[in-house]
This record gives structure tokens, sequence and C-alpha cells, in this order.
């Protein structure tokens, strides 16, 4: 293993579509980069997006969700309810200033094992362009920045205060 | 409308009649062919058997230019180049590593394609753009009575059919229908003529040839017509040769345009219909000069 | 629910499988690592987990060193979770204190580097570990199994399923979309390697189908809807007008005769189109069940399909007493409960005009080998003669195998059949006709009893070989003996030569491939397709008539490609997987439904229309949502939803899932 | 009595890696599946002249027969009509692997002599790249003075039909930016096309 930065994924996959999937995917002895870590759900719908930010928050540098087909859903329509998720999910990531691209869905059923080793090198390759993420870090830097601010912000009221007198 | 116009190097050549008829067609049309600025050898199969990435520069070297000039269509009449081009095209949009080669070349030309000129053949543009309609608007001397085999030849069908079904294609004989022709029943439609090989290695590239022209006339076709300049030549040129070593199967071979041109009411003479070593015989008398 | 993490005692378990875990993930590094975690009071690596010794190994380590967690780091959950949960259970403690890690399909077997994946196994060990902590004792509910069982299709699959369990004294519901049953098999002439005649094998086991008190025979019927849960499915059945009282009606087929159109006109399904019937018919002599039907596309009493009641109606005439005709006849919906569904919808044959190099549609002397079974047969369109299109008997048939099979621009897998079928019809087609017969074939496959021996047969009968995928077949001629005839162009590949063969008849020997609607079938039932459209089992070897849906099962070409006696036996192993859950009377449930807790609801009713199953209500007088646990299937769709966190998935709490976020992250 | 000759093939007679180095060229993979069906002869209107039947052809580049393949007459009798690459049941890029072979025919020399077609290419090839377009008939001549005069002196009639039909062309048909054709092309060879292996299908870079 070398020393080079690689990125790390966390996965969440439904039961019966991504998670088999990936389990044909095994099977068939097929190869991919060993990146992601899998979560198994029993649905795609169960995934909070909380879930997603806290794997960012705790240093993932992107994230997979893997859900059945539209309309191929175990439960109906779990996948229609993460996609509605995940489109918020996507608005709130990009006012954060975190690329899109690292937290990312795909519909792979259970027979597409090929799909999924694709998507596999493809989204780490899309990661490692990106860079790493570091959340965690850049949280240190967050509330160092507003911690900053506030002493900042108490000086000034202190000053007015001051002033006033 | 107006499209830009790849006449490549047969055109100019022994398939100047070609030209000679495409033109005169298109203007009757009311579509400007704006010939491309400088353009060059488009990389043909010859030149893919010696090096396919430089092939690929040349005829990239055509698109791009096609781009810079701002045209939004390339027509190209012959059918190698039309596959040389969009296997061009489709190679700078499957391989991004071969994207960059070609760029980097491109580049020492002041040139970039960004690979939104689609390359057409005038048959597709005159009828899947302009319309059947249209065509028949303009046939002032209907080719009544004529029995054409129409040839299509590979590379337009192979191995990208874009605009028609790849087995059995219907484009052209749906144009001479509209003409006023009758379509004769042609099953070699898209076989092989033999290509560079009539001229390389005689007798294999002659026999391909022997066997459309023998084809169309058991199925009772007066002509054959084609779309492609090397297969108007070899249909056309080898009649002694294929006579010394079969049989005689001499039957005129024209390009399509030509056709249209004598249903449009152009002289014969004007549409290259001279050039041809086996000369038309059963048209209407006024409209067969040649 | 709150979980004492330091009373927490965890024993966890790396499996080598053999060398195939072990060649690629450092097991032993793995347990020595999984020991320092928080809460593991014992590691180990073992070499088969799953094996008697490994669940003992487990049982005995509860016991004696006082485990209350389990960790196996092993292979996919979906094979072994129920083992190990069984092996957790027989130490004394609750099952749901187990976990499991997937190091083999996930990693194992799909990384290359040895080191990465050993980091890997780590890192969902330390999750495991981390969650696992969290688990709560959780029981398992039992859920009573309904005994009947609808069987979807009546091909020989469903007939042979159908009758098995009528025989055990199963009730069962026969659905099929056609008239009668018989499917594809009711339409062969003989069938390979014994040459026994399919009417006189199968036509028996039809009308013992249609004879028995525990069948519910509904031919001409589609199932368009099905709600619930293994062992309590609630199906309903549309039944298509037929125009005819099928209880009324006894077969006599006096209709047919006095129908007002004398001859026979209209093309005749059931024979290919080959021959011709009247608007009101019986599809095939020995249709099952022996009632006529009226197609109201033809009949005359019909415009376009809308009664118009303009027809001398000679046939009620004719009907007279019985009454059995009934033109006001409209669809009929029928709800039924069954316990286990058994899916048998079959094949379709590959369209033959999908390779338009071999002309079929285009020159009509091209058949399609379904349509030279009709042709052979002797209560076929021609009685058995075999007359070509153009009137003539053919003196030179070539046959061509794989059409539309591997191929990788139509179907890539193998049709399994159409060897064996191709050379049963060269055997026949010689004894009809005494032609030349040439089979043109990729491969010879003949892996089953006695089909190697009807090569040897074949060859020794003059039927010509040639291995050599068929390039085009054409009419034009190259030399005079080619004239008039069809030209098939082909690599002899064992000759070294290409050839042009001249002959009278083309036969395709189509492949088998998914129904055109199978993917809404597959919907219907909650099944999965692999990539090719079939459906999928849920073990290639082990689950081969099981699909993801418990309760329903799989029988015959709808699962893939394969001959009568695979598919009679899978239809017996289906029906006998149904009789498993049927004797057995119940089901045990994963108890990973979700509840609501009622103190941190706000009663926001935003979980109510996300619930697919309407497990959710409102109580108006706790202004809170409810879960009906009876309802709930799991999905988990209302807790990654619920705004306040109130609601818990039991197997998937918000704890367990954040720490194992944590787990696979944080070093 | 008639020559015989042993057909024998010792290990030595293989090139081994040459069947993988074919088929590790971008558009040329497929060639690992082939199952040797015979649709590519099958359907190819040249195969019936050939020594080797496309299907051979491929079976002897998967096995490393690099001289035979090289030397045989069927790399130069296709036509490039892509019908084998069409038809074939496992999407082999025939026609593409027959213009693999070709350039590395020509790169090695070893093509049979005073054999027309290489010729062609190779003359096709150095007009395009100098003059930027090609004159047929003044390629063609210059093709038969570099194999066979005696073929040149059989063209003579087709000569002047063309010439009496004014199909002829005198004067070679050139492009203005010569050099900037020239530049571009030199481009190609200074940069490192080892690179091609993104996966996909990408055309082959030549010898030259």
């Amino acid at each position: 293993m070398s020393n080079e930065w690689t990125p790390r994924i966390v996965a969440f996959f439904c039961n019966w579509c991504t998670y088999t999937a990936s389990d044909l995917a095994g099977v068939s002895r097929l190869k991919y980069p060993s990146n992601a870590r899998i979560i198994r759900v029993m649905c795609s719908g169960r995934i909070d997006p909380q879930f997603i930010l806290e794997a960012l928050a705790k240093g993932a540098d992107g994230v997979l969700i893997g859900g059945c087909h539209p309309n191929d859903c175990h439960y109906v329509e779990g996948n229609y309810k993460m996609l509605r998720r995940f489109r918020l999910l996507h608005r709130m990531l990009k006012d954060m200033g975190i690329e899109t691209e690292r937290v990312r869905l795909e519909w792979i059923s259970a027979a597409e094992g090929e799909k999924l080793k694709t998507v596999m090198f493809d989204m780490v390759d899309k990661v490692r362009k990106l860079g790493p993420l570091s959340l965690p870090g850049k949280f240190k830097d967050w509330d160092k920045e507003m911690d900053t601010l506030e002493h900042a912000v108490e000086a000034q009221q202190g000053r007015e205060v001051a002033h006033a007198h | 409308m107006k499209y830009s116009y790849f006449p490549g190097c047969s055109l100019k050549g022994t398939g100047r009649a070609y030209e000679e008829s495409l033109l005169p067609v298109f203007r009757a049309m009311d579509i400007e062919l704006e010939e491309l600025e400088d353009w060059n050898c488009c990389g043909a199969t010859a030149y893919m058997a010696v090096d396919e990435v430089k092939a690929c520069v040349m005829a990239s070297r055509n698109l791009a230019i096609a781009e810079k000039a701002g045209h939004k269509e390339l027509v190209a009449p012959c059918n190698a180049c039309y596959l040389v081009l969009n296997k061009t095209k489709h190679y700078l949009h499957e391989s991004p590593s071969v994207k960059r080669v070609i760029d980097a070349a491109l580049k020492q030309g002041n040139l970039t394609y960004t690979g939104n000129v689609p390359v057409r053949h005038p048959l597709d543009v005159l009828v899947n753009s302009v319309g059947l309609d249209e065509v028949k608007k303009r046939v002032k001397q209907p080719l009544k009575g004529l029995k054409v085999a129409p040839y299509y030849g590979c590379q337009i069908v192979r191995p990208y059919s874009t605009f028609d079904d790849q087995y059995n294609p219907t484009t052209m004989d749906r144009l001479l229908e509209a003409l006023g022709a009758t379509v004769v029943t042609y099953p070699l439609k898209t076989r092989c003529c033999g290509g560079s090989l009539t001229g390389t290695l005689p007798e294999p590239g002659l026999l391909c040839s022997y066997i459309l022209l023998k084809e169309a006339i058991k199925r009772g076709a007066d002509v054959v017509a084609t779309i492609c300049p090397l297969c108007q030549f070899n249909l056309d040129g080898y009649h002694d040769k294929i006579e010394a070593k079969w049989e005689s199967v001499r039957i005129p071979t024209v390009y399509f345009s030509q056709l249209m041109g004598l249903a449009f009411g152009l002289p014969a003479q004007e549409l290259g219909l001279h050039r041809g070593f086996v000369p038309m015989k059963s048209l209407p008398a006024q409209t067969v000069a040649a | 629910m709150e979980t004492k993490k330091q009373d927490v005692r965890i024993g966890f378990y790396v499996c080598h499988c053999g060398h195939n875990i072990a060649s690629m993930v450092d097991c032993p590094a793995v347990a020595k690592y999984a020991e320092k975690l928080p809460g593991v009071v014992l590691s180990r690596d073992y070499k088969y987990m799953c094996s008697d010794p490994g669940q003992e190994l487990i049982a005995q380590d509860i016991r004696e060193h006082k485990l209350n967690r389990v960790v196996v780091a092993s292979c996919s959950p979906l094979l072994h979770e129920h083992t190990f949960r069984g092996a957790t259970e027989k130490g004394g403690l609750n099952p749901f204190y187990f976990h499991m890690v997937n190091i083999r399909e996930h990693n194992s077997w799909v990384h290359t580097d040895r080191e990465e994946a050993t980091a890997k196994a780590k890192d969902l060990t330390r999750a495991a570990v981390e969650r696992v902590a969290h688990h709560r004792a959780l029981e398992v509910k039992k859920v009573p199994i309904h005994p009947d069982v609808l069987v979807v299709g009546g091909g020989i699959a469903g007939i042979h399923a159908a009758m098995t369990l009528a025989k055990a004294g199963k009730k069962v519901y026969l659905v099929e979309r056609e008239p009668s049953i018989g499917g594809h098999m009711a339409k062969f002439d003989k069938t390979f390697p014994t040459l026994d005649c399919a009417a006189c094998i199968l036509t028996p086991k039809m009308s013992e189908v249609g004879a028995h008190k525990n069948i519910t025979l509904w031919t001409y019927s589609d199932v368009i809807k099905m709600d619930g849960y293994v062992g309590n499915y609630t199906v309903t059945v549309k039944r298509k007008p037929r125009y005819i009282n099928e209880d009324l009606c006894t077969g006599c087929q006096e209709c047919i005769s006095s129908c007002v159109f004398k001859e026979p006109k209209f093309a005749d399904e059931f024979n290919e189109n080959l021959g011709k019937r009247k608007p009101v018919y019986i599809p095939f002599p020995q249709a099952t069940p022996q009632v006529v039907l009226i197609d109201p596309d033809v009949c005359l009493n019909f415009k376009r399909g809308v009664l118009t009641d303009k027809c001398k109606k000679t046939c009620v005439e004719a009907c007279g007493e019985k009454k059995a005709i009934d033109f006001k006849q409209t669809e009929k919906l029928e709800e039924i409960k069954v316990g286990t569904i058994i899916v048998a919808t079959g094949f379709k044959t590959f369209e033959a005009e999908r390779i338009p190099q071999y002309g079929y549609g285009r020159y009509p002397n091209v058949y399609t080998a379904l349509e030279i079974e009709r042709l052979v047969n002797a209560s076929g369109p021609t009685a058995g003669d075999v007359v070509m299109r153009n009137g003539q008997h053919p003196k030179s048939i070539g046959i061509i195998h794989c059409v539309g099979s591997r191929d990788k621009k139509t179907n890539r897998w193998c049709s399994r059949v159409c060897c064996m079928y191709s050379m049963k019809l060269a055997h026949l087609l010689k004894e009809h006709t005494e032609a030349e017969i040439y089979n043109f074939y990729i491969d010879m496959r003949t892996p089953g009893k006695g089909y190697e021996e009807f090569y040897d047969k074949l060859l020794t009968e003059g039927v010509h070989f040639v291995r050599g995928r068929v390039g085009e077949v054409t009419d034009w001629a190259f030399t005079p003996e080619e004239e008039g005839k069809l030209v098939i162009r082909v690599e002899d590949t064992l000759a070294g030569y290409v050839r042009r063969i001249p002959v009278d008849m083309v036969v395709l020997s189509t492949g088998l491939e998914p129904h055109t609607d199978s993917q809404d079938v597959r919907r219907l039932f909650n099944m999965s397709c692999g990539s090719e459209g079939f459906f999928l089992e849920r073990h290639p070897k082990l689950a081969p008539v099981n699909t993801f849906t418990d309760g329903i099962y799989l029988a015959g070409c709808c699962q893939g490609p394969k001959d009568i006696p695979d598919t009679v036996a899978q239809a017996g192993a289906a029906a006998a997987e149904a009789m498993v859950l049927i004797d057995k009377g119940f089901v045990e449930q994963e108890p990973n439904t979700a509840f609501i807790l009622e103190t941190e609801c706000s009663g926001c009713k935003s979980c109510i229309p996300l619930c697919p199953y309407s497990a959710i209500t409102f109580v108006e007088e706790r202004k809170t949502a409810t879960i009906n646990e009876a309802l709930c299937k799991g999905c988990g769709t209302c807790v990654g939803a619920c705004p306040s966190g109130s609601i818990v998935q039991n197997l998937f709490e918000d704890e367990e899932i954040f720490s194992e976020i944590e787990g696979v992250l944080v070093q | 009595m008639a020559e015989l000759t042993r057909t024998i093939k010792y290990e030595a007679d293989r090139v081994p890696g040459f069947g993988r180095e074919v088929m590790s060229v971008p558009g040329c993979e497929a060639l690992e599946s082939c199952i040797q069906c015979g649709t590519c002869s099958g359907v190819c209107p040249l195969s019936i002249y050939m020594d080797y039947s496309p299907r051979q052809v491929m079976a002897l580049t998967r096995a490393d027969f690099k001289n035979e393949v090289l030397r045989s007459h069927t790399i130069w009798l296709c036509a490039s009509c892509y019908s084998c690459t069409v038809e074939c049941p496992r999407q082999i890029r025939i026609t593409d692997i027959m213009y693999e072979l070709k350039q590395r025919a020509i790169k090695e020399e070893i093509y049979p002599k005073k054999f027309t077609i290489p010729v062609l290419a190779k003359e096709f090839y150095k007009m395009a790249h100098s003059q930027g377009r090609v004159t047929e008939n003044i390629l063609a001549t210059l093709m038969f003075l570099k194999t066979n005069w005696l073929a040149a002196m059989g063209q003579w009639k087709l000569g002047l039909g063309l010439l009496l039909r004014g199909r002829f062309s005198l004067k070679m048909e050139s492009i203005k930016r010569k050099d900037e054709l020239n530049r571009m092309l030199t481009t190609v060879d200074n940069l490192s096309i080892d690179s091609l292996t993104d996966g996909r299908s990408a055309p082959k870079k030549g010898s030259h």
C-alpha cells in the first residue's frame, strides 16, 4: 500500500438491489478499488441525510448511495423518497461549498455487478480528482474562525458599550 | 439552407462527374454547398493501413476547419470520406487520449474541434432534411420506365449506419421513385464493390464488381445508381477486363445525382454523363446527349 | 434502549473461508487488531466459521467467556447471517446480539492488494464492533402460512408444479394467459432425444389438471395485482371474456361448424399463423379446458371488438339449449388469497426478423423452427405434409442453429435447446421429405442423458453437419445450380472453405428469450431480473427456484432457457419448496419493523404519506403517529424522514448506523 | 511425385506475446472472445481468395503465429467493407484488426514482394502527407512503376479512357497550407501515444 492519499468513501447500499449487486460482483470476482466501506440498509429510503453529513464530517471524502432502479424498489417507492432527499441535500452541499460530485446516487439492480464495478471505479476516480475533503480539519478551522469572529464581535460590542458611556 | 461541402480527392479526379452533377442539383434544390476552405485528404482507408492516428488527424483538420468557419453540417459525398470523418468523430468521442493527441496536433494549425459538426451524406441531406416532396416539385422529366438498381456500397451503412437500415437501406430507393424511376429488387445493395482492390489485385476486386453488375442485369435494371466515386469507378471502368475474364456485363453505372439532374431537366452534358465508359441508352432521347 | 458500554462483552471471529478470504486478507492480523477494540473480550480467526465446529466455537465461547455480543467477519450476511444467529442463540444469547461483516464478497473477492484489503477488513470490523454494542434483544414474529398456492403459467412447468401440489392435497390456482394450457410444449411434434410424441405425453397431464378437484384452472386470464407478504398474498386475477360460459360449454364445437364463416379464414396462432381458424374456435384439438372462445376482433357480431349484435348468430342457434354463448360477457376480476406463488411464465422465441441477413419474412421459404414443428405435426395445418409456402416439397433444407443466440448484438446466452431440437427437426424432416439436410452449427452441445447418442444417430442418418455460423441467406445465384434457390453462404470451418450451398428451404433455430412483458411480471411479483431479463433465482446453485421475495418460487424457462426434463425437475422443486412453507405452517419474520417513540413524536404527520403499506396512522387523542407492526415491512423510509428522530427501526437504529459510520472512518 | 511439405507447427514457430500485443491495442481487445464461428469468413466477399480465412487470421493472431499472419494475403485482400465487423457475434472489430496487422506488416516490411497493396498504402500515405490531397491516377501510376512495369503497361487502356473522358488529372492536387498540415502530423510523431490505454476503443498508433 502506498502512502499516497487515496479517497475514503462510505457507501450506503439497499439490501435488495445494490448490496446484492456487490455480492454478485464478488461472486463474479470482478475487481474494483477498495476505497468504499459499505453499510447495509434495508432500503435506500432509510438513508437519513444526516448519515451522509455525518460520514463527511467524520472524514469521508465521498458518499455513494445505491438503490434499486425507479419502479423496482422492493418497498415500492423508497428509492424515490431517497431521490427527493438527495436533491435537497445536493443544494445544501452546494451552499456549504462542498462539491456535489462527492455525494452520488446510483441505481444498481441485483443483476448489475458490472455496473457496480464501473461506478466504484468512476466514483474513486472523480473523488480523487477533487482531492481530500478533510471536513474534520475544516471544522476546527471553522470553529477557530467562529471564535475569532465572536471575539471580534464581542470586542466591537465592548467598544460600543464603552463608547456609549 | 447552406452546408459545408467536403468534396474529397476523388471528386476532383476520376469522380468529377459526381461533383459536376451534385452541385447543379443542389443549386436546383436551393441549397448552397460551400466548399470547405483548404480541405485536405480525409485520411481514407489506405492511409488508415499505415497510421490510423494520423489518418484521424487529417480527418480532424477538416472537421476543425468546418467548425471554425461556423458551419453547422458537413456534407461528404464520398462513402470513404463519410466513413473516415465519422469514424474520427467516434474516436474523439470514445477515447480521451486520442482526443488529447488530436487536440495537440490541431493546435499547430490554431484549430480546435469540439465535436459539433455532423458529417452527412448528400443523399441523407436531400431525403431526410430537404424531403422528397421538395424533390418531386422539381422533377420536370420523370424517369418513367427507367429501371434502376440502387447500389449503396459498404461504408455508407457499415459500421455506422446513421441514417438508414444497415441491411436494406431504402433512402436512395425512395429518392429514385420520387424521380419517377422504377427501382428493381437488388439484393446486393450493400455488397462490396471490391474497393481499391480492383486496381491492386485485379481478379478478386473485379469479381466483386462483376457479381454486382451481373445481378443488376439479371434483375432487369437499365442502369446502376451509385452514391460513391470509388463504387462508380469500379462498376464503370473495368468492363473490358471483366469481359475478358468472365462475360460482358455492360450496364451503365451513374451517380444518383446524375439521375436527379436528368429528372430535373438539366442537360446531360452538364451532369458529366459523357464521362462514363458505358453510356446510358434507355432514357428519353432529348435528355441523353452523350 | 440505553446500552451500558462497559457491560458489553464482544466475541469477534474472522473466517478464512479456506483460501477465499485468507489469500487476500491477513486474517490473524485482523483478529489481533480486533482484540484491542473496546468491548472485545475475545478474538479468534478460524478456517471455516460456518462449519459445525465453527458454529460450536461461538456457542461455547458465549457460555465460557460470558459473551453478550458476537461479530463474525466472513461472507455476505445474505448467505450466512441466519447460520450465525443460530449459533449465537445456541450459546444462550438472543440471536440479534449478533452482527456480520462481509469481507469476502465485498472484499477478498473484489480486491487485489492484500494490504488494502486487510485495512478495509479492519475498518469494517471496527464498525461492526461499535455497532453491535448498540444491539438489543428482539423477538422473531411468526406468521401463519395460507395453505393455497398460485401457479402462474400453464406450460409444462406450471402444469407439473400444479399437479405435484394438487396430488399432495394442496389447493392450487393455475392461471394461464392463453385460452388453453400446454404452452410451447403443446406445439411441439416430437421431443428429443427419445422422439416421444409431445402431445402423447403432455395431453394426459393437461386433462388431469383440468379434472383435478384441487386445481382451479383459469385460462385466458392474467394476474394483475399482488399484495401482502409471504404466507399471506392477496392476488387479483383478470379473466378476459371468451364470450362463452365455461361452465355451460361442453366442447361439442357445434358452434364452430355452424359459424357464418363457412371456411376458416383467420390466422391461426397455435399453428404459428401457418393455418386458418374461424372467429369461434378451439385453439387445438386437445386444448384444456375443452371450451371454445370467440375472437371479437374478427367475429361479425362485433366491430373492432365492440358488440354490434349484427350477425345472424348461427352459432347461438347451434348451441341451442346449452346457452353457452354469451356475447355480453365482460372481463371479470377475481381476488384470491394464497400463501405461496410459483411463477412459471415461460419464454418467447427470438423473432427471426431481427437477423435480416437470414431473410425471414423476405424469402417465403425461410421458416422458424416452431413453424416446422407445426408443419411436421400430423394435426398441424398441413396434416404433416412438409409443403413450403410456394406449394413445393423441399429437396434440400438448411437448418441454421443459434439464430439470435450466442450473439452480443441480440442475445448473448446459449438457448440450451437449439442443438438438440435442430437435430430432432433434421431427423423429422428427413423422415417426412427425404431431403438433403444441412445443419449449420457453431458448437455442438449435447450434454444430457441420451443426447450425444442422438447426435450419433443423426450422423449415421446422412444428415450433413457444417461447423460454421451462416453469414447470409440470399436469393441471388452465381452458378446455374443456384438458380431459384436460397443460397447459404458459410465458412465450413472444419473443411477450411467458404461454401455457397443452395437449398429449397431454410429453417432458423431461434433462441429463447424472456417475454416482452417480463419486466412487468417481475414488478408484479417483486422479483429481480438478470441483465438478460430472465427472473433471478436467489442463489444460482443453492437456491435455484427461490426468489429474493419469500414465498415466491420460479419454475421453467422464465428463470432461464432449459429443456423439458430440466423444466419438469425444476417445477417439482418449486412445488416442494412451496410445500416446505405450507407444511411448516408459519414463517419467521425478520424483526426489522419500525416503531414510534410517542414521547418524542411531535405529530407533524410527515411520515404518514411516506409509508407505501399504510402502516402509519395518526392517533388524534395523543396527537402522535403510530405504526401497525403487522403491516410494517421494515424499509425504514419513515425513519429516514422523521424530523424529530422519534421513529426507530429495529436492527437499523440511528445509533447503530451512526456508530457504523464512525467505525469505518475513525481509526 | 508432388512435393510433400510438413505442416506441423513447433513452439519455435510462434512469436510469444504477439497475440497479446495485438489484443492490447485499443479497439482490438474483443479478439480475446472470438469463438471461431466463421461468420466473418461467411460474410466476407473477398474470403474466397484468401489463403487464410478471416477466422483463421483471428485464430493465428491469438495463437501468436505472427509470421503466418503478417505474410498472409488475407490482410491485404481486406477491402474494408466492414461486413465482418458488423456481423461478428462477439463484436470483434475485425476490419480494425486487419488494419492493425497491415500496419505491422508495413512496419516490418514482411509483406509479399511486388504485392501492390502495401505499396499503394504507402504511396497514398506519402502523397496525402506531402500534398494534403491525393491525385488518384498519379498515385496509381506511381504504384505500378514501383511494383510491376508490365502491369502498368496493361493499364494503358484504362488510363487512355480516363484521359478521353476528362477523368485523368495531369496536375497534382494539393492544399494551400501544406506546412500547417505537416506541423500537425509531425506533432503526432513527437507525442507519446503509447499511453493510449484508456481502455476504450481508440485508433492505433502507426509506425511512421
